[in-house]
């Protein structure tokens, strides 16, 4: 270490513990260890544990998460092209358990909030002071008609990575020639408000370099605009001439109906028939939200802006896609990694602060989401919210998407920027 | 009765797209274009005008919903469904309170047609969508706040 | 070290410090830069700089002329446009107090080789491994992301794009293709 | 000539609901283009009638406040399975159209 760092690094230790000795063992001299358990290990519940741990060893934190490889969404769309393997999006969680997390794969089945208690399939019981609830989402399987979880082989989701994406993949490698590969979109809110887009994308990367340059990208949209729609336009008319339609909801673009063995997708007027059918169902916040009684009548769980803790259950912060935040339907926080990320710290900084008797500290949120739409081409959004008379404000000022009438340059460093976002955002959740 | 009927004379383009229907040989007895498309009223930028033109708001009823989001992500797309369940509905009008051109459509309803329908208009900025609507002869209206979003961050 | 970092991380939380004082919460603030720029500013993303330990006045410098727009970003000008001068300051105060850590990279040793006479131009103001800049607004290089190095090269190279400071305009013009690779190794691989 | 406009017409309850989709630019007269800032001139649908086995079930009157590829969708009450649905419209250029669906 640089000495002359590390002299001003303990003199600024110097200056912090002198005025805060008096209240760090306020806890303490109770003589109770708190204890917060997270429900979720994805990139919003795994920054949580590992934050709230950093901001203060002497909290028990354990992670609840059914799987012990975590494979993330980010980027799982250059796994259907062929850019990327699977592994690289794949983690575990022995580097947060290092941290002092007690990791504990399991499934959650019941949470108590007056008794403030856990309950998983494994028999545990867990209570809690704080419970960080970041389950993710999960899928409305009946509301395309014809659709089922059964049909998940046949016409898959990938909008959660691992066996799915590779389906998918497969898929599209069968696909022959001048094949239409059609892409169903949700209403919104759904995660990652700019996937399906950025997916049609590298479908069409995919078949115009693997001798498939007759094929077809048909997105069905149930929504009138998307995420930075003039951005994706402009690539796809750039990069892939021709292969990439957009059918808006106002245009008959919602799927309400499918028929899976022949692999057609009915509109209010029309019918596609497509040779891959990436159908995305509407989804809410994961089950265990939903039958706590966090979520609200669209499934979404409402959150306090100034610490994300649930509007219907104290204690209790959703985060991530599960929660619902900021003026929909332009204005809300996108779910997205990103955002979970830094929802979680706001979280753990307010937890940390409550179970030390603290005042609750300024929360920031921010959101920076990254497309590519070809090796050498990647888009951004970003998002700025304050927290103003106790409600999410869009910084309008800030923010926002990357210029239309950007140079190529931009649009290499995005591309390359996407990836060094994506190593970092995996270290600072999970390592 | 076609309430913009009344206003044909004034319509100094009414006359001419019917003649041009009729030139392009479309009006055949069972599709004819009863409702001469009255130019004046769609031309006019004046709220107030258009609203007495199609014969005045007449009274708040209930009966009538107003079905549109509450936010617009795109103005150039809002999804509008009107239902009127006042016996007798004759006519369904939307008008865009502050569109630079308010009138947007009429429907005259006859032989079952329902007092329903539903469509998309434009938006240029928050504003009420207002239903007017002729029934047994008398005017009923409602209305429905839409906020539209502008700029936008497109996230 | 981690054990100290964190102590301090929960101390400031607590006591605040400068900022608190402004009504900033500086470390929750710099909580979210972690994302892209890793713990204590010590990147591990090949196109993400290490912001930790650079110097305050070259970081506020560089935050400020995002926030103008004079400066060129692909992003960070969106970013930095939605916090006060007062915010952009004191997180350029924090991640200066934090310490420089180089980060083990690959590197190609042929390159590092070339390199070294590469940066012929570049050790006059960022000192011979990088590591002691001529002046305070003139960042660290040694051990920084080469793959980052080598992207704010090209934007210093292209016309396209709007980039201050004339004297690196100048001088990451003067470099070959090989060198416009081998000088960012160079410095990547000094400690 | 315009692209063929899309119909369909199903009995739901007592009622016919019939749905369509129509393909035009519905240009309202006053937007400007982007890049030549010159007004485009207004082109949109002005006249639409729809009947149900030759009666006339609905005759509407359109400004160019209708979104672009406008939707309509309307219900006929007394309408049966088999029963033959025609739409036509007009627009100020005098272009025209029409289609026609049996009530599923």
């Amino acid at each position: 270490m640089n000495p002359v760092n590390r002299r001003a690094f303990l003199k600024a230790i110097a200056a912090a513990s002198s005025a805060s000795v008096l209240t760090i063992p306020a806890r303490a001299h109770a003589g109770v260890k708190a204890r917060v358990v997270v429900i979720g290990g994805g990139f919003g519940g795994a920054t949580a544990a590992k934050y709230i741990k950093l901001m203060d060893s002497a909290i028990d934190v354990t992670l609840i998460e059914a799987n012990q490889t975590y494979t993330a969404c980010p980027l799982s769309n250059e796994v259907i092209s062929g850019h990327r393997e699977i592994e690289s999006l794949q983690t575990g969680y022995d580097k947060i358990a290092r941290r002092g997390v007690n990791v504990v794969h399991d499934f959650v089945t019941a949470v108590d909030p007056l008794k403030k208690t856990v309950a998983t399939q494994g028999g545990r019981k867990l209570s809690y002071d704080a419970l960080i609830m970041a389950p993710g989402i999960s899928f409305d399987y009946t509301a395309v008609a014809g659709y089922s979880e059964d049909a998940v082989t046949d016409m898959p989701h990938a909008y959660k990575a691992g066996e799915q994406t590779r389906i998918l993949k497969w898929q599209l490698q069968a696909m022959a020639d001048g094949g239409v590969f059609i892409i169903s979109v949700p209403p919104k809110p759904f995660r990652c408000p700019p996937g399906p887009y950025e997916r049609a994308a590298q479908v069409a990367h995919y078949c115009l370099h693997n001798g498939k340059a007759r094929s077809k990208v048909l997105i069905l949209d149930a929504n009138d605009s998307f995420s930075k729609k003039g951005l994706f336009e402009q690539g796809w008319k750039a990069l892939y001439p021709g292969m990439i339609e957009w059918v808006p909801g106002a245009g008959d673009g919602k799927v309400e109906r499918v028929d899976v063995a022949s692999r057609t997708c009915f509109t209010g007027l029309n019918e596609h028939q497509g040779d891959v059918v990436n159908l995305i169902p509407p989804h809410h916040a994961g089950q265990i939200a939903v039958r706590s009684g966090l979520a609200n009548a669209q499934g979404w769980c409402e959150v306090t802006p100034m610490t994300m803790e649930s509007t219907r259950h104290k204690d209790i912060y959703p985060i991530g896609d599960a929660c619902i935040a900021g003026e929909l339907p332009v204005y809300d926080m996108p779910k997205s990694a990103h955002m979970a990320m830094t929802q979680a710290k706001v979280a753990a900084g307010a937890i940390v602060a409550k179970l030390n008797g603290l005042p609750v500290p300024q929360p920031y949120y921010v959101n920076t989401c990254y497309s590519t739409l070809a090796p050498d081409w990647g888009i951004s959004v970003v998002h700025i919210y304050r927290v103003e008379n106790n409600q999410f404000v869009y910084v309008k000022t800030a923010g926002g998407i990357s210029p239309l009438d950007a140079p190529p340059l931009q649009r290499k460093l995005e591309a390359e920027y996407c990836v060094g976002w994506f190593n970092n955002v995996m270290a600072d959740a999970f390592a | 009765m076609n309430i913009l009927r009344r206003n044909v004379l004034k319509g100094a383009g009414a006359a001419g797209a019917v003649s041009v229907a009729m030139a392009a040989g479309l009006l055949t007895p069972g599709a004819v274009f009863a409702a001469e498309w009255n130019k004046a009223v769609f031309d006019s930028k004046d709220l107030g005008g258009v609203m007495s033109a199609v014969g005045g708001a007449g009274a708040a009823a209930g009966d009538i919903s107003v079905k549109a989001p509450d936010i617009a992500e795109n103005g150039a797309v809002v999804p509008v469904e009107i239902t009127s369940n006042i016996a007798g509905t004759e006519s369904i009008i939307i008008i865009g309170e502050k569109n630079t051109l308010p009138m947007i459509a009429q429907f005259d309803l006859s032989n079952g047609a329902q007092g329903f329908v539903s469509t998309r208009i434009k938006m240029g900025t928050t504003a009420n969508v207002r239903a007017v609507v002729k029934a047994g002869g008398k005017m009923y209206t409602a209305a429905k706040e839409v906020k539209v979003t502008i700029g936008g961050c497109g996230g | 070290m981690r054990k100290l970092s964190s102590l301090l991380c929960t101390l400031a939380l607590i006591a605040g410090g400068p900022a608190a004082a402004a009504g900033i919460n500086i470390e929750g603030l710099a909580r979210t830069c972690n994302n892209c720029h890793g713990i204590n500013g010590v990147s591990v993303g090949q196109s993400m700089p290490s912001i930790g330990g650079l110097s305050e006045a070259y970081l506020k410098q560089i935050l400020m002329q995002w926030k103008s727009g004079e400066r060129f970003s692909a992003s960070m000008g969106r970013l930095v446009k939605g916090y006060s001068d007062e915010e952009l300051a004191a997180i350029a105060g924090y991640y200066a107090r934090l310490p420089w850590v180089p980060v083990a990279q690959n590197t190609d040793a042929r390159r590092v080789a070339h390199g070294k006479d590469a940066v012929e131009r570049c050790v006059t103001c960022h000192g011979d491994t990088g590591s002691e800049p001529d002046d305070d607004v003139t960042p660290k290089l040694n051990g920084q992301w080469a793959q980052y190095m080598e992207l704010e090269l090209m934007k210093y190279r292209d016309d396209a794009v709007k980039m201050t400071h004339k004297k690196m305009r100048t001088n990451a013009r003067k470099l070959d293709e090989e060198g416009l690779k081998s000088a960012p190794e160079f410095f990547a691989s000094q400690k | 000539m315009a692209e063929p406009m899309k119909i369909r017409a199903s009995m739901a309850g007592d009622s016919a609901e019939v749905k369509c989709l129509m393909n035009h630019p519905m240009e309202t007269g006053l937007r400007k283009d982007a890049k030549t800032g010159a007004v485009v001139p207004a082109h949109h649908i002005t006249n639409v009638t729809a009947t149900v086995n030759g009666a006339k079930v609905l005759d509407a009157q359109w400004g160019g406040g209708i979104s672009k590829n406008p939707y309509l969708a309307f219900k006929v009450k007394g309408a049966k399975k088999g029963d033959k649905v025609v739409v036509n419209w007009v627009d100020n250029t005098g272009d025209k159209n029409t289609a026609e669906a049996a009530i599923g």
